[in-house]
């Protein structure tokens, strides 16, 4: 039940938002507010209540479950579950999705209620895809999300937004449309085999069928994800899409929805198709690397802030890959920090970006420069997330990324090596945005007001979890700790198997005390 | 074979080129008018009395007249008829011609690919016509009179002068 | 000795004015004549059936022929009705006028 | 007593974020007090701790603290936990004492400055970091240190943030240095997946255990680590960004670019000391890599016009003498000479940086001149420093700690006549560079005007750092001079003694009075070259060829000319040319075609009925014939 309620709450709230935006502006924002904070309180009472649980390894995958018939006929079902890695998804979502309520309460100006009415169904669509296990229903949330992300590109954005909400449209509705054929396929090739018609999820895992089969049916599904994720080279659509979303948008782009291509990736793709998936696994990590290194360097040469940040995501999303089919308990670990690091971490970029768009007017870095002296509030806050991108040790996207290459090198040394150049490459690009942006001196322009008390609380909760994710990410770890355990367990035989030689498989079969 | 038949076949042809030529509408619909009367000759002969007699009240009666009273109405005078030399060059008829002798061609290779079948023709009766009418097709019958409705209203529509002078809305 | 008939014949004949009638369409311009050969080719599609019902001795044929007919005049009355509202809004009768919808 | 450990880094990190939370709104002299006392507080603890380690040391030789678990996952469970033993010990009371000394000259160097709590905030993070480093239990923890020391360089270079050239050195630095941080990450991953854990201790003993001498394995993981410390100690070939790490300033250069991150590489070997013996391919590398940088940073530190240059190529220099000791397995030699070293260098820069503040920011040495009598403290101070750097004889700490490493480097069985050669050279140009630079700045006729003297906030630093700079060199005497080797007993419990191949007396007896002579004559030839016979050196400056070896050590041996057409430009250009992604290029193609062909399509809509009727003519032609072909 309450895993109904994450998701009937922003869709109630983006609907009143709408209604009530009639009488007041305040009204949307308000309620926007409170609905993702009740979305936040409700997910965190169930990390709370299943601490333990989490962690240790018990019958049940599942610390909620809820399973309704919805149209038998068809096998489909409304079967929503959370096990650990989709509570801390969710919990990201909420979190983030504050922050961006937040971020935009004076950037909004016009149509202040359908905007958050967007904001909330795409929230709402997020949770949904975390927490959907019946394939049909995930579906139906995965476009769902897509959306009301396209009308807050297309309406709150910058100056080439309908060309950046066409082109983003397109690129995850064809990758949608694959995964649907997947699906399809996915349904008929278990119907055939068990005489059992079901797009339940627990079921079609271990389906039995040709390895051409699925192989195919495995890239369809992979291909949506890459195309989220986003991988090189299906990258293209995320700078322009970022760039011309307003903040809330870029924000929920590059926090939210990203990660639900990773973690498509991790509960679906992979599972669905263990042996399929670690034959692939070698194509995909060479990706996560091509992502790493040519999306910090297509960082590097940018002039726009915004477009700047956004191909740091195709950089960091490339360490989430690597993880994701590294495949260790390390490195799947890893990729799951990186996921909620890089989510707030870039989140926070976004919103700096944006404050500054809602100041001076510009995203152009050469027309910035030495804002330190004039805000330095907004230059520490930069600062400190340029840090945390570059993977400063004590920030929590170092200890992702140390994870997925400490990881990934027990499987593949070499191309882990080339990885990790990809951190003097994130140095290079983290500190060109800072001393643009920042440093150096300040050009004649507009007055720029400091962060006030509401964009500082933003910014400074963000650090706060970005630091505590640095120094004591435990909490995550264990959180995802069954989750890991699970999908390794799938996929750790076939690995093993072909990794024979090694006497203990890197990375470790490990039992938590 | 019946004589008659073919005569009325090369008036009718006759008639219709003519109908496609002329540059005075009343004048191609006189030809026209010409050919309709000698097809419903021709169905006289196929044996469907019936049919030939609509042929002359409906088409050559009252459609032909619908068509008259436009050009009076649209009080068509003969600068009209000049104007129609100028759109007909000659050059014009070149890819038409062509085109529909390949359709022909193709009809004509369908029609010769097998020998000529003979039959007796026998008369249709009008009652027959009028049982199946009512009979299997009944179903038909209402939709055709949906389509004449249809054709009512809008003719009725785009027809009357509008109290705005812009488009047909 | 009962009246005999090639259906080939009729078919040809039905073939030759539907034949000028889409030459007719495809070469005037006057929006009226076009509707004249459309009448033609109508005219001739349906001699094609009563032909080929005759061939059978069936009324089939001819039922069809009534359905064309009345959609004929369906069409008539629509196509003329929009004649006069071209020649109302060009002050011209050339089907060409009316080319605003072009890609 | 022990439990105190943690308290010396945190304290600190504790003044960082005081001081950036609330530094904006307190005023300069709250901010003094927090950022000096925090690093003081820690300096007494340090000692303290110290004294109590020396009068009762513990069995096992150490004291560790953890205080959590940092990241809990199978075998890889690296902790927040700090390990104090002699060596970790001699590096907290050095980086506390002379920090504590530099934020005290800082408070009264800085006053004029903005962003005052800025620069004490950046300085406690720096020390926090440095702590860290020193204390760190385990590898990643170290790593956190290593980096977080890394940026506070960074951030304290480019502290002059409107001048866009301190950025840009700035960045130079912190780039270079990830540039081997990247190479120990990776060492690390190696380290951790062969041997299933971070722990240092415990690496060293599995390493012993399952390394054989020379293995792949242990090369590599040797040549890794070595990676991080060529870049963080600025050694061949990652040596370009420190010169102009000047840019920041004075005491930064003096506390992070001489005494204590800078020798951060040399601590990593040495803590590591295991791996490098187990890959001696590698620490042959390091002895060579020593005397190479120590003579051609001597050789640049010869030809700089900007004394905080010299000071810093000098710094290159020592480094080069420490990484030679630690080559040829003179452990403790080189943890001496980092710790005389970083109370002299403290010193000079110190010295340097009055200077530079009495003569109102003037670099130049060449512009100053005749300051002996202006500035009497600084004077005398910078003088010992200097003849400690130049290892005058007997009186100075720097005799004592370099002494030790030339005379290691002949005598240790890793040790060779060419590397002694090449310290016992690197020894002549220490003393001729840092006298041209005592004679340019205090000797002759006055050139600048001096406008600020140095109160006692800067005059007390000094003054110790001076008396550190004789006394230091007292704890670890050679045989020959009382053989009194306290400083490296104390630390054999972790650095093993070196191995001495040929260990004749009388030839080290020899070897001192060559090196002490040596001294002499190069402050001697510096005397005779830069004050009393002037010409000599503007002679030789006109011949074209000695114009052309002048420009060429003073570029620092074209590195950076050569790093820039290597690296720098490709990658600038590439980045250029790929601004607008390629690959987007791609896409936008299918874009375009698709846009062509809807227009030639919907050129077929002209709006003409004749042409649609065509149009379905010519599609009934099609449809039919198919139909009758087939």
């Amino acid at each position: 039940m309450i895993l109904i309620l994450l998701i009937l709450i922003p869709f109630a709230g983006g609907l009143l938002s709408w209604l009530l935006s009639r009488w007041s502006d305040k009204w949307p924002r308000w309620l926007s507010l409170v609905a993702v904070g009740l979305d936040l309180a409700l997910a965190f009472s169930l990390w709370i209540g299943h601490r333990s649980s989490l962690y240790f390894i018990g019958k049940e995958t599942w610390i909620a479950e809820v399973k309704i018939k919805w149209i038998p006929g068809l096998g489909i079902g409304f079967h929503l579950a959370m096990d650990g890695l989709s509570l801390l998804m969710v919990m990201l979502t909420a979190f983030l999705g504050i922050m961006s309520v937040a971020a935009s309460w004076t950037e909004i100006r016009e149509r202040v209620g359908f905007f958050h009415f967007n904001l909330m169904w795409s929230l709402a669509g997020i949770v949904g895809v975390f927490l959907s296990l019946d394939l049909f229903l995930f579906y139906f949330f995965w476009e769902l999300m897509l959306v009301p992300m396209y009308f807050l590109i297309a309406l709150w954005g910058h100056e080439r937004r309908i060309y950046a909400a066409v082109k983003f449209f397109i690129f995850t509705q064809l990758s949608g449309l694959l995964m649907l054929a997947s699906i399809l396929g996915l349904y008929f090739a278990h119907g055939q085999s068990t005489g059992t018609f079901t797009f339940d999820y627990e079921q079609l895992l271990g389906t039995t069928m040709s390895s051409t089969k699925a192989l195919f049916l495995m890239l369809g599904f992979v291909i949506a994800f890459l195309v989220k994720l986003p991988a090189v080279p299906f990258h293209t659509w995320l700078p322009d899409a970022h760039t011309e979303a307003p903040t809330a948008g870029s924000v929920i782009l590059a926090g939210l929805l990203l990660k639900t291509g990773a973690y498509g990736l991790l509960r679906f793709a992979v599972p669905l198709f263990p042996g399929t998936a670690s034959d692939f696994s070698n194509i995909a990590m060479v990706l996560g690397v091509a992502g790493i290194l040519y999306g910090a360097m297509l960082a590097f040469a940018q002039r726009d802030f915004k477009r700047l940040v956004a191909y740091t995501s195709v950089s960091h999303m490339g360490f989430v890959l690597l993880g994701i089919f590294a495949g260790n308990a390390l490195a799947l670990q890893g990729a799951v920090i990186q996921i909620i690091c890089h989510g707030v971490s870039t989140g926070a970029l976004f919103i700096i970006v944006g404050a500054l768009q809602e100041r001076i007017h510009s995203r152009d870095l050469e027309k910035m420069g030495g804002l330190w002296t004039v805000a330095p509030r907004i230059g520490g806050a930069g600062l400190f997330f340029a840090l945390a991108s570059l993977g400063l040790p004590g920030l929590g996207n170092f200890v992702g990324e140390f994870l997925v290459l400490a990881g990934a090198y027990a499987v593949n040394p070499g191309l882990t090596v080339v990885a990790t150049v990809g951190l003097v490459a994130a140095t290079l690009y983290s500190l060109w945005m800072v001393q643009g942006a920042f440093f150096g001196p300040r050009k004649e322009g507009p007055k720029v007001p400091d962060f006030g008390a509401r964009e500082m609380s933003v910014v400074l909760l963000m650090m706060a979890v970005i630091v505590w994710i640095g120094i004591y990410p435990r909490p995550i770890i264990k959180a995802a700790t069954r989750t890991v355990n699970t999908l390794r367990q799938t996929v750790g035989p076939v690995q093993s198997n072909k990794k024979a030689t090694q006497p203990s498989s890197p990375g470790g079969n490990y039992d938590p005390q | 074979m019946n004589i008659t038949f073919y005569l009325t076949a090369v008036v009718a042809v006759i008639s219709t080129f003519m109908v496609i030529t002329r540059r005075n509408a009343v004048h191609a619909l006189l030809y026209l008018v010409v050919s309709l009367l000698s097809v419903a000759l021709i169905f006289l002969i196929l044996g469907a009395p019936f049919i030939a007699a609509l042929e002359v009240i409906i088409y050559a009666g009252a459609i032909m007249v619908l068509f008259v009273f436009v050009i009076m109405m649209l009080n068509l005078g003969p600068q009209s008829v000049a104007q129609e030399g100028q759109l007909l060059s000659p050059g014009i008829w070149v890819g038409p011609v062509i085109l529909t002798a390949l359709l022909s061609g193709e009809l004509l290779y369908v029609l010769l690919r097998t020998p000529g079948r003979v039959f007796n023709i026998t008369t249709v009766s009008p009652k027959l016509v009028g049982m199946a009418l009512m009979g299997p097709y009944v179903l038909g019958v209402e939709l055709a009179s949906m389509l004449l409705l249809a054709g009512l209203v809008g003719a009725y529509h785009l027809g009357r002068k509008d109290r705005s002078d812009g488009g047909a809305s | 000795m009962m009246p005999q008939a090639l259906l080939e014949h009729g078919f040809l004949l039905a073939g030759a004015l539907f034949a000028l009638g889409l030459i007719g369409v495809m070469v005037r311009r006057n929006i009226l004549f076009i509707l004249l050969s459309i009448e033609i080719m109508l005219n001739a599609s349906g001699l094609a059936f009563v032909a080929a019902g005759a061939r059978w001795g069936q009324p089939d044929g001819q039922v069809m022929f009534i359905f064309i007919l009345a959609m004929a005049a369906a069409e008539v009355s629509v196509g003329l009705a929009l004649v006069i509202r071209l020649y109302h809004v060009f002050k011209s009768l050339d089907a060409d006028c009316a080319s605003r919808m072009k890609g | 007593m022990p439990e105190l450990l943690w308290l010396i880094p945190a304290l600190p990190l504790l003044g960082f974020i005081v001081l950036v939370a609330a530094g904006s709104r307190l005023s300069r002299r709250t901010v003094a007090i927090v950022g000096t006392g925090s690093v003081g507080i820690a300096a007494a603890l340090s000692i303290f701790l110290g004294t109590g380690f020396l009068a009762y040391p513990p069995l096992s030789h150490h004291y560790s603290q953890t205080l959590w678990t940092w990241i809990d996952l199978g075998d890889f469970r690296p902790s927040i936990s700090f390990y104090l033993d002699p060596l970790s010990l001699v590096m907290v009371f050095v980086v506390t004492v002379v920090g504590f000394l530099i934020h005290l000259y800082s408070t009264e160097f800085m006053s004029e400055e903005e962003g005052y709590s800025r620069f004490f905030a950046y300085m406690n993070l720096f020390v926090g970091s440095m702590l860290i480093l020193v204390l760190a239990d385990n590898l990643l923890l170290l790593y956190l240190g290593w980096e977080g020391v890394g940026l506070c360089s960074y951030l304290l270079i480019g502290f002059w943030y409107k001048d866009t050239a301190n950025g840009k050195a700035a960045m130079k630095a912190f780039i270079v240095t990830r540039i081997g941080d990247t190479a120990m990450a990776v060492g690390l991953f190696l380290i951790f997946v062969n041997l299933r854990t971070l722990n240092i201790q415990e690496v060293m003993q599995k390493a012993l255990q399952s390394w054989p001498e020379s293995s792949a394995l242990a090369v590599a993981a040797a040549a890794l680590l070595l990676g991080g410390a060529l870049g963080k100690s600025a050694q061949l070939p990652l040596q370009t960004w420190l010169p102009d790490a000047m840019a920041g300033p004075t005491p930064v250069s003096a506390l992070i670019h001489a005494a204590t991150m800078v020798t951060a590489g040399v601590y990593l070997i040495a803590r590591t000391n295991v791996l490098f013996t187990l890959a001696p391919v590698v620490q042959e590398a390091v002895a060579i890599i020593g005397a190479l940088t120590l003579l051609l940073a001597g050789f640049s530190a010869l030809t700089q016009h900007d004394i905080k240059r010299v000071l810093a190529y000098s710094t290159i220099s020592q480094i080069g003498y420490m990484f030679l000791a630690l080559g040829v397995g003179a452990w403790s030699a080189a943890i001496f000479h980092f710790m005389t070293h970083a109370f002299f260098k403290a010193l000079l820069f110190l010295g340097a940086g009055s200077v530079i503040l009495a003569l109102e920011d003037e670099h130049n040495m060449f512009k100053m001149g005749g300051l002996r009598t202006e500035l009497p403290v600084t004077f005398r101070t910078f003088l010992i420093g200097a003849a400690s750097l130049s290892a005058l004889p007997l009186v100075t700490a720097g005799f004592y700690s370099k002494d030790l490493i030339i005379w290691s480097s002949w005598s240790s069985d890793k040790g060779g006549p060419l590397l002694w050669a090449a310290g016992f050279a690197g020894a002549l140009l220490t003393s001729l560079y840092t006298f041209r630079m005592v004679f340019l700045t205090f000797f002759g006729e006055k050139k600048g005007v001096v406008n600020k003297r140095p109160g006692i906030r800067m005059k007390i630093p000094l003054v110790i750092l001076a008396a550190l700079s004789i006394v230091g060199g007292f704890v670890e005497l050679p045989r020959t001079l009382g053989n009194f080797p306290a400083f490296s007993g104390f630390l054999n419990t972790v650095l093993p003694p070196v191995e001495t191949a040929h260990g004749d007396l009388s030839l080290e007896a020899i070897m001192q009075i060559g090196a002490s002579l040596l001294s002499i004559l190069g402050i001697y030839a510096a005397y005779i070259l830069f004050l009393k016979r002037r010409r000599y050196t503007e002679e030789l400056g006109i011949v074209p060829i000695s114009q052309a070896i002048h420009r060429f050590w003073f570029s620092g041996w074209g590195f950076d000319w050569l790093y820039d057409r290597l690296f720098v430009r490709p990658f600038f250009w590439a980045a250029r040319i790929n601004r607008d992604d390629f690959i987007d290029l791609i896409y936008a193609g299918v874009a375009w075609y698709n846009r062509f062909l809807h227009r030639a399509l919907s050129l077929t809509q002209s709006g003409r009925i004749r042409w649609y009727a065509a149009g379905i003519t010519l599609g009934a032609i099609i449809t039919i014939g198919i139909a009758v072909i087939l």
